[in-house]
């Protein structure tokens, strides 16, 4: 395991050791649940405020802003439910856009069966939502718009605060789902002027467990976790303390280092595009050649299949991903690129290297050193591809 | 690595009988790009037995695994031995195939009987 | 902080020593996400089912009868929904009890503003359910039956045999939610007869942040958290695999060790009560007086508010509780209590200690030469007492 | 612990003036134990002014330390002085009370200007 060259860090990133250091007492000596009234319920809550601070300060948002969940998926099933049901009494329409996560789509199909309606945006070939589109179709009984800020599979990086001004001018809620951005590129919410934001730990070397929304102070946020007080009512059950801490560290240091890492991070991911692009032929980059996230290279090979490229790296010791991780063992073709216009069997041959701060340059070329062949053998096996 | 048989991993690492057969005898096509898997066995017949077996897989492991597994299954019998393995048998000989799986990978042998019938039409008139 | 007398086992408790070592490896070595196809992904999914063999094997049940969440109040939101939505063409009616934990309480408020109905079964001074108000209350359009294994506050067990068999004889589907009892007492699902039950981790020297929901197979269960395809559909989000490999140590430790522990506890817990009774005048012991978990302590001090006791217990670094932590914050008078019939003063002077197996009968002695005096000092407070 | 103050705890801890009268010139009672907190004091009045300050309190921290910082607050003042000390006075005085504690915790100076309400009417006669 230990020698993997792991470059799939937009399913899973590794928790920094500092991360866990911090995290570490939390199970075994400061145990307290924060909802007790002793000292050591109070060292726990502490601990839950301090975090939250820290998220607060990597967002540029205030604390109180912050609530606490336990995964991406929930941030954006609470922040849609949470928000739609609270704004419900002005309209029922909610826009969204084509390539958002599942855990938009899916809450959102719910929603419609409950009586509300929603448009998906369109995206151009880069993977761009277009302001005038949003623009145009916003109704009378809009209240919500949900974009996502980076997209966690072609990495490409929204113009937000284009959207959100939009938006704000209409007086309609603005929510993003920042999971795949937060921690990875600076941000400052106020500035870029969403109403509500996703984030999550496990995208930026915190742990598991943890994930969180902010929702500016002003809007109403039904609860979607239902039962005791925690998160100011907000959000029920007991605080996944040791994560939520951890989480916290996680959002300082990506605070502190972000900068470097972004820095290092696109260093690795130049070298290896061109590479790819230098060594093989029929390749293609996906998402946007400017915006797009530091560490991601998503690459369609012609006349193959993706799992099979992916098992083959795997017996390099190599870990990628096709597609969204969460769908990838469904194998369905994936919505994102189709909504960019790729042709399904270009769209199946795609694979996503994420790469992360502890990848290294000796990673890639060693990737690089592999790859080529990969493919080669597998298009010798294809019924697509003629020879040259 | 997903949960497939240490026999699909070797069949896929090192597929059998990979290739085209410039002049085969028959020819069999299934599955398409657009949804992931698409096969297509070459033959060549003598004394209606299978002299040679070929074939080009773009698919996911499963799918290459399979077709390598009925290339090897198929090589050398007759025709109408040939025609009497299933896909369940090819699933069944590769260690099971995860269920995900059995559908839309899993035909190979549907491949091989088309080649055979390619042959049949063409050798019938 | 590691001298505290914790004596809180009903809010948290102290992840045991193998459970950790046996979760340390997920987040800095096997960080995989489980989905993914490559070896750390299959690696995290293969520790998620041993974790779920293992939960399976303590409750009795089969493994593809256990899905996953984040904490109790998860697994309770989403069994009640997720039936309830199953349910709903058959009827919508769901019977419930008085004492229920409040993520079972308001989660059948929220229902009932969706359209179902609901009744709430009273229980006696021991907080014991009738079975015969509960098949009174049956109705035609009766569809759920939801009521809990153990009482968190009381300790009181219920008869949740006879219970099931009731629900079973009508065909209406029947939920407990188990979350104080797992673990702690033994149990056989199968041979109990129901049909879902809610876990939790953290109450089983397991860590925060996981929880787990049993539904027999054959019944239908909606989502709660939408997204991805993690949990068999059932449940969306990235797992959290510390979690949940830590939940599935606690479950087969609790399997091994729990009837130790139980003597072990139920000894402490004994010799504390008689403590308690021969040293202090007026005092009450709550909930049942043989169907009580092993460690559950509870009493009502009279003249005195609870608070107070705790601040003072705390002061000599004791750690207990009134009430349900999730509601000692907003020092709401126990619902529990008043439907068993007990005053609101005397409600009010009701102080929760919850043995584990980590407690000594050293710190039962130790606790028991200052409670005296700590209540003697409260009652020469209150204007309700009159030295005798 | 909770979010009490230093100040909120040291009174809690050690409270001043704990106890009762018997020969009181005005008795004051606020609260009840129901909603979780109560409180009686007891004054005895010289020259208009707050020769003694007892008072005795069933409820929690706040309630306990707001009581014995009222009564060390108004001891040896003039009644006029003792009724402009007001619940937020008391508040401020310990360091700020926890927000949830702020509403029915926080009632020593209704409790206090109760008791001398009643010593007033007892001596307009
Ligand atoms: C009986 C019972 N149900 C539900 C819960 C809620 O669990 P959690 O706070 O872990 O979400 C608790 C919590 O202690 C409980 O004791
Ligand atoms: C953009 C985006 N949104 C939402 C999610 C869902 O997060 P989780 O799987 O942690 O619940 C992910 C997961 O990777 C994501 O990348």
């Amino acid at each position: 395991m230990h020698h993997t060259i792991f470059f799939d860090n937009a399913s899973s990133t590794r928790t920094d050791a500092r991360v866990f250091e911090k995290m570490k007492p939390f199970f075994m000596q400061k145990y307290g649940n924060p909802s007790s009234l002793h000292d050591m319920g109070q060292e726990a809550k502490d601990a839950i405020e301090e975090a939250r601070d820290r998220g607060a300060a990597l967002l540029g948002v205030a604390a109180q802003e912050i609530y606490f969940t336990s995964c991406g998926t929930e941030s954006n099933n609470f922040a849609l439910w949470g928000l739609a049901k609270s704004l419900q009494d002005k309209g029922k329409h909610i826009i969204s856009s084509s390539i958002e996560h599942i855990s938009i789509l899916n809450p959102l199909k719910e929603l419609k069966k409950q009586g509300w309606d929603y448009t998906l945006l369109p995206v151009d070939s880069f993977g761009m939502v277009n302001p005038e589109d949003l623009a145009k179709e916003i109704r009378k009984d809009t209240v919500l718009i949900s974009i996502m800020h980076a997209n966690n599979e072609v990495g490409t990086i929204q113009n937000l605060k284009t959207l959100a001004k939009i938006a704000s001018e209409k007086d309609i809620t603005f929510h993003s789902d920042g999971i795949a951005a937060a921690g990875i590129i600076p941000m400052d919410l106020k500035d870029l002027g969403v109403d509500a934001y996703s984030i999550s730990s496990q995208q930026m070397y915190g742990p598991k467990g943890a994930g969180a929304v902010y929702v500016q102070k002003g809007h109403r946020l039904k609860p979607y976790l239902l039962g005791g007080t925690q998160e100011r009512g907000r959000r029920a059950g007991t605080e996944n303390v040791p994560a939520i801490v951890g989480f916290g560290e996680a959002a300082k240091l990506a605070a502190e280092e972000m900068h470097i890492h972004a820095a290092h991070i696109t260093g690795l991911r130049d070298a290896f595009i061109k590479g790819i692009m230098d060594q093989i032929k029929n390749v293609k980059l996906n998402g946007h050649p400017q915006k797009r996230l530091p560490g991601n290279v998503h690459i369609s090979f012609e006349y193959i299949e993706g799992e099979s490229i992916l098992l083959l790296l795997n017996m390099e010791g190599i870990a990628a991903a096709s597609g969204s991780s969460c769908a990838s063992q469904a194998l369905k073709n994936s919505q994102v690129l189709l909504s960019m216009g790729l042709t399904p069997t270009t769209a199946q041959g795609s694979i996503l290297f994420s790469l992360g701060k502890f990848n290294t340059m000796q990673e890639v070329d060693r990737v690089l050193e592999v790859l080529p062949a990969i493919i080669d053998k597998l298009r010798k096996m294809s019924p697509l591809y003629k020879e040259e | 690595m997903v949960e497939y048989s240490k026999q699909v991993i070797d069949h896929f690492m090192s597929p059998r009988n990979v290739g085209e057969i410039k002049d085969a005898d028959g020819i069999g096509e299934v599955g398409n790009p657009t949804c992931g898997d698409m096969m297509t066995f070459y033959i060549k017949v003598k004394d209606h037995k299978l002299e040679d077996i070929k074939f080009k897989t773009f698919g996911c492991g499963a799918a290459i695994a399979v077709s390598s597994m009925v290339s090897e299954l198929a090589m050398g019998k007759t025709l109408d031995e040939a025609l009497s393995i299933t896909n369940k048998d090819v699933a069944q000989k590769l260690g099971g195939l995860p269920k995900n799986k059995m559908h839309c990978s899993n035909l190979g042998a549907d491949a091989l009987h088309k080649a055979i019938q390619d042959y049949k039409q063409k050798n019938e008139k």
